[in-house]
């Protein structure tokens, strides 16, 4: 056990992969001789040299198209989008290419990939750059969807990322990245997907959160403790797709209230997925309707007043628990 | 009808070979021919695209390649798939949705794939398997195999960003690719004059790669073409640009009312047809009389009636196949 | 009033709006000499001309950043994408421009664009052209997202969209351009975004539906009275962006079920955000959870038995409705 | 340090005009540098790019531009901003995030407006405003107006499929379009040389359009360059491409380490300075003297410090006017 950052945490899991197997490479914006725009490749140009870190011309699109033709070519790319709000430049090739052509071809053709981008909003970007989107990749079957929270969950489900045979995007949320915590040296140390943790255990509420907002839930749930008396427990998705929803119902039909934290926006969020799935699943364990602590509706603004505004915080998630109990 | 005899290229590949070439088109042909009846009548829905008039490009270039190398092309796919010797059988199926299909009846038309033949698919989103291709390059180059990847697409696609994009990173990174345009001068109902500013094998050659355009009509132009541009590929020299200058006999796709073109233009490009053409050139070169192109004709005509027969006896998927190979394990 | 396919009531709104307007003209993929690869803009051409009627290149996202340009320069352009499957080229000028520059600029610019999009399954053209991504754009605030199901709806609701100062995002179902229907002549016919069609009044359970799924919700109502002498409620939303959730949730208070019908996955699909927003609104008044009727979680195959197999059917209604009575 | 006495020029644009542009670049200059400062003591956030360097690419260009014309840039947009006239206090405010800001606090550094002044913004997505500079020329040739669109954007963006979207759709429609690309050899830490195969203008030209290189050191070349764009769309000659070379001296952002590059290449930048070379022609050809240039930088240092005890005063933005301006009504 070593601690360190989530982003050296990454840096450890792509070295590790990178020595292990060698059909990984990595493409993307500057993630060599710059070193990452958020540091995470830092020095693999220098051990690993030009052919397998490389810098590309900024073409979202070809980048990851060239990742899935790698792949399809018996290589494991890892394509860096600098952050997820330019995904959107390569939705296409992620949606229609990476996530259809094994089912589309009937099994004969497989592209294991794995995309990492950096999200999330409250860096002051403004509002093209501050997109939470985990939920919309989520939304397409074929793809697998990880959102790590800390820096062990980061190193042990990136280098799982490495070990699929499918296309993993993989969302690293930038409030994230300089967060420190104990991580495993192991270098067989993975989490499989599809199993949600639960991170603090409690008996009044379920908060769900992934990813940014997971660390919102767990600072209400102190909150809610010192303040208010109240036991919430606290679950990390850890990954969207797979869903491991048993954990939520679990919670829920011990706790009989959930609320939803989420960077996104509210308004055809994933936060309705989880909320409808709660419902169906824990109908008559439930004493209040689910509630959703999301952004509000709007594109993020630059001032600092705005933006922390418009995102979710710990006091809202505490005011939506205490909603529940005072009905 | 034009008979230039290019004879040193056709003593080069011989009456065998040649014969191959006419016997590719013409099955292609007769292939599609009967896909547009199956349609009126049902059998194959969805959209359907025919290749008619263009075989020459699909079995010019094709015959350049060796087992090892592999093919990406757009929905526009029969001629591709019978050209590199996909089993007409499996294909016939897959238009009609069948288990039996080279992807199990879920590609349908514009999604043929058999990966065994390196032939990796038909794709239906316009320029989105151009870098795939380049990617493919990546892919050779990193594991040390000297596999080429043709990449073919239509005129349409050029004003895609992606086109773009992928040029630009196969010269960049020197990767094995021939891009193969299909020019048949329309992209659906826009004439290729209304889509692109300029001309094709200009605007490939601005990015420092070799472009050439060719004759897309003639099989042994495309033929003399690719081979030189796969040729370079192989050797690390990196991308080659082709543009086969052709055209299609149908409409676009089965939905067409083509307003937008006149009778005459598709005539007078029937005049230049490459299977009357290659035709001609045989029999001026004493490669070929009437008895043999009969026998080509019936030989074709049998391997289609054989796909339709063995596509309507095909079953059709298991329902509960449904979520196969969402992911592999 | 006349009888018309809804492919005739568009080219309808299409043409009286460049009437009225001079600001108004059309761009897009073969939507001249070609008439529109589902003929909604046939004739235009030849009746406005090749500066107000403009085939473009196939280049979504230039042709969508050209039309967003030209709002801002004072004209109010529709953009055809020929169908939504195209849209993700496009998605990101959509997204951060279209739709956030009014917001960004503090109201300076706005973008007074239409952009028309053909959707759905059903028609075998397997899995890259047969999205339902009408949620997916709900997401976003700044759009506004119209999805009309009835030849009147798509004549009020197109007009209607070009009195809009804002981007509207205007989806249409395939299925839906044959059909027939009673549409107003009156040039000045428009209908409200954000007001939802009670289209048959029940007792027993709500059908939500949008789209192409508002005819299967009929289907089943109808195969509910006469099989099961249940009443139903069918919604058609009309527009996701403005929700008109009032309605929806007075519905729901009156029969005390509901079911949501859509084409899209299921998973992270509109569907559970109208399923949450019924649970937050209506939890007191819910006999059984709501319940989401949608398509299976696959790419649609291209094999018609396969396809009809993931898509939602009325059947798949009737069973999801007899479900909650069972219990 | 060179003193290419361009005279003729010179002469026609006169010691005002001349002492107007060397008062524009050196005002930029200040004021980035007053920027950088102010981000390291958090006053200004986000993502910051500096502009310092390039200013002869702004004040060239724009200095072009009737009050009709619109401009679009990218997010190194603070040059730009008050090349055209913006009004520096308003400027400063927004990147302090104030309510008094040109876009109200919401848009910081990268997304600067001010619509009256034709600045219709900072773009942040690299080349995604290419296509609305295009659709702003088309406007203008519907509403039979006769603005230009100067369309400002980094060597970085030439590698996106939106550029040659753009360029072809431009060329295709006859576009009053100026695409002025300021090359800057790199794009974030990647050289240019390892972004794209070819050489700009080449790629621009491949389009058929009129493409050139200038100095982008030199305000003189810039501006001799953008007239002639300018002259050229306004006759409805259509778009025509314009690349400056030119330099940042400062990172890509306040947080770039910069491993990329060596000090040498940038103070061998530095020795080319557009200021340094404006103010040593003016001093040869007796437009200026020191103490007119010490005015001018006295001059544009008080505007800076008035700018920022402007947005020091100015108030936040209420948090009740979250929801404003999501949609017009
Ligand atoms: C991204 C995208 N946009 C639009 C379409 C619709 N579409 C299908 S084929 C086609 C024309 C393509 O023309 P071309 O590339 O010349 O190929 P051809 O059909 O002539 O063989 C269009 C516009 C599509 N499939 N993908
Ligand atoms: C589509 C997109 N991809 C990536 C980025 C991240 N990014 C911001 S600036 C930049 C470099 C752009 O370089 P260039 O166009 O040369 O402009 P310069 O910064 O040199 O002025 C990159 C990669 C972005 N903003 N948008
Ligand atoms: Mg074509
Ligand atoms: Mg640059």
């Amino acid at each position: 056990m070593a601690i360190m950052r989530m982003r050296d945490a990454l840096r450890e899991a792509l070295r590790e992969e990178m020595l292990r197997d060698e059909r990984v490479f990595l493409l993307g914006e500057d993630i060599g001789l710059y070193g990452g725009s958020y540091a995470v490749t830092k020095g693999l140009l220098e051990e690993f040299g030009e052919e397998r870190v490389r810098d590309t011309p900024i073409a979202e699109s070809a980048i990851v198209g060239i990742g899935i033709g790698a792949a399809m070519g018996g290589m494991h790319p890892m394509v860096e989008i600098m952050t997820i709000n330019f995904s959107f430049l390569a939705l296409d090739q992620i949606v229609n290419n990476a996530a259809k052509l094994l089912h589309m071809s009937n099994g004969q053709i497989n592209v294991p990939l794995v995309i990492r981008m950096a999200s999330g909003g409250g860096s002051q970007l403004a509002a093209t750059h501050s997109h939470s989107l985990e939920g919309l990749y989520a939304h397409f079957p074929g793809l697998k969807v990880v959102c790590p929270s800390t820096p062990a969950d980061a190193k042990g489900l990136l280098k799982r990322a490495f070990r699929d045979e499918n296309t993993v995007i993989f969302i690293e949320h930038t409030a994230n990245y300089g967060l420190r915590g104990e991580v495993p040296d192991d270098p067989d140390f993975l989490i499989e997907f599809g199993v949600a943790n639960v991170v603090r255990e409690g008996t009044d509420v379920t908060l769900v959160g992934y990813s940014g907002s997971v660390h919102q839930a767990v600072r209400a749930a102190e909150l809610l403790e010192q303040q208010e008396e109240i036991s919430a427990e606290v679950i990390d998705l850890r990954t969207l797709r797979p869903l491991d929803i048993d954990t939520v119902v679990a919670s829920v039909k011990k706790t009989n209230r959930a609320v939803i934290v989420e960077d996104a926006w509210r308004f055809g969020g994933f936060g309705g997925e989880l909320a409808a799935q709660i419902m169906e699943r824990a109908f008559d364990w439930l004493d209040a309707p689910v509630a959703r602590v999301a952004c509000k509706d709007v594109p993020l603004p630059y001032n600092r007043n705005l933006e922390f505004h418009a995102l979710p915080s710990e006091e809202d998630v505490v005011e939506a628990v205490l909603g529940m109990f005072k009905e | 009808m034009t008979t230039d005899v290019r004879s040193d290229l056709m003593r080069e590949l011989g009456a065998e070979q040649l014969g191959r070439f006419l016997y590719q088109m013409v099955l292609i042909r007769i292939f599609e021919e009967r896909c547009g009846e199956l349609y009126t009548r049902g059998k194959i829905r969805g959209f359907l695209h025919l290749y008619t008039g263009q075989e020459a490009c699909a079995v010019g270039s094709i015959s350049c390649l060796e087992e090892r190398d592999k093919i990406l092309t757009h929905y526009r796919d029969h001629g591709h798939a019978l050209a590199r010797g996909l089993d007409p059988n499996r294909v016939m199926a897959e238009l009609f949705g069948k288990a039996t299909g080279v992807a199990g009846g879920r590609g349908g038309s514009m999604h043929l794939y058999d990966a065994e033949k390196g032939f990796l698919g038909g794709y239906a989103i316009v320029a989105a398997h151009l870098p795939l291709a380049v990617g493919l390059g990546v892919a050779a180059q990193m594991r040390r195999e000297d596999f080429v990847t043709l990449c073919i697409f239509g005129d349409g696609s050029v004003g895609e960003g992606e086109f773009h994009e992928a040029l630009n990173m196969a010269v960049l990174w020197n990767t094995p690719t021939v891009f193969f345009c299909e020019n048949n001068l329309y992209g659906m109902g826009v004439p290729f004059k209304a889509s692109l500013s300029t001309e094709i094998p200009k605007l490939a050659a601005a990015y420092n790669m070799p472009a050439v355009s060719v004759d897309g009509m003639d099989v042994l132009a495309v033929y003399e073409a690719t081979r030189e541009a796969v040729a370079h590929a192989r050797a690390g020299k990196g991308p080659y640009f082709i543009e086969a200058m052709t055209y299609r006999y149908r409409g676009h796709s089965m939905a067409d009312p083509e307003l937008y073109r006149l009778k005459d233009e598709i005539e007078e490009a029937k005049r230049r047809d490459c299977i009357e053409r290659l035709k001609g050139q045989m029999m001026e070169a004493g490669m070929l009389d009437e008895a043999g192109f009969a026998d080509i004709e019936a030989r074709a005509r049998r391997v289609v009636d054989e796909a339709v027969e063995f596509a309507e006896q095909s079953p059709q998927p298991a329902l509960d196949t449904l979520f196969d190979h969402l992911y592999k394990e």
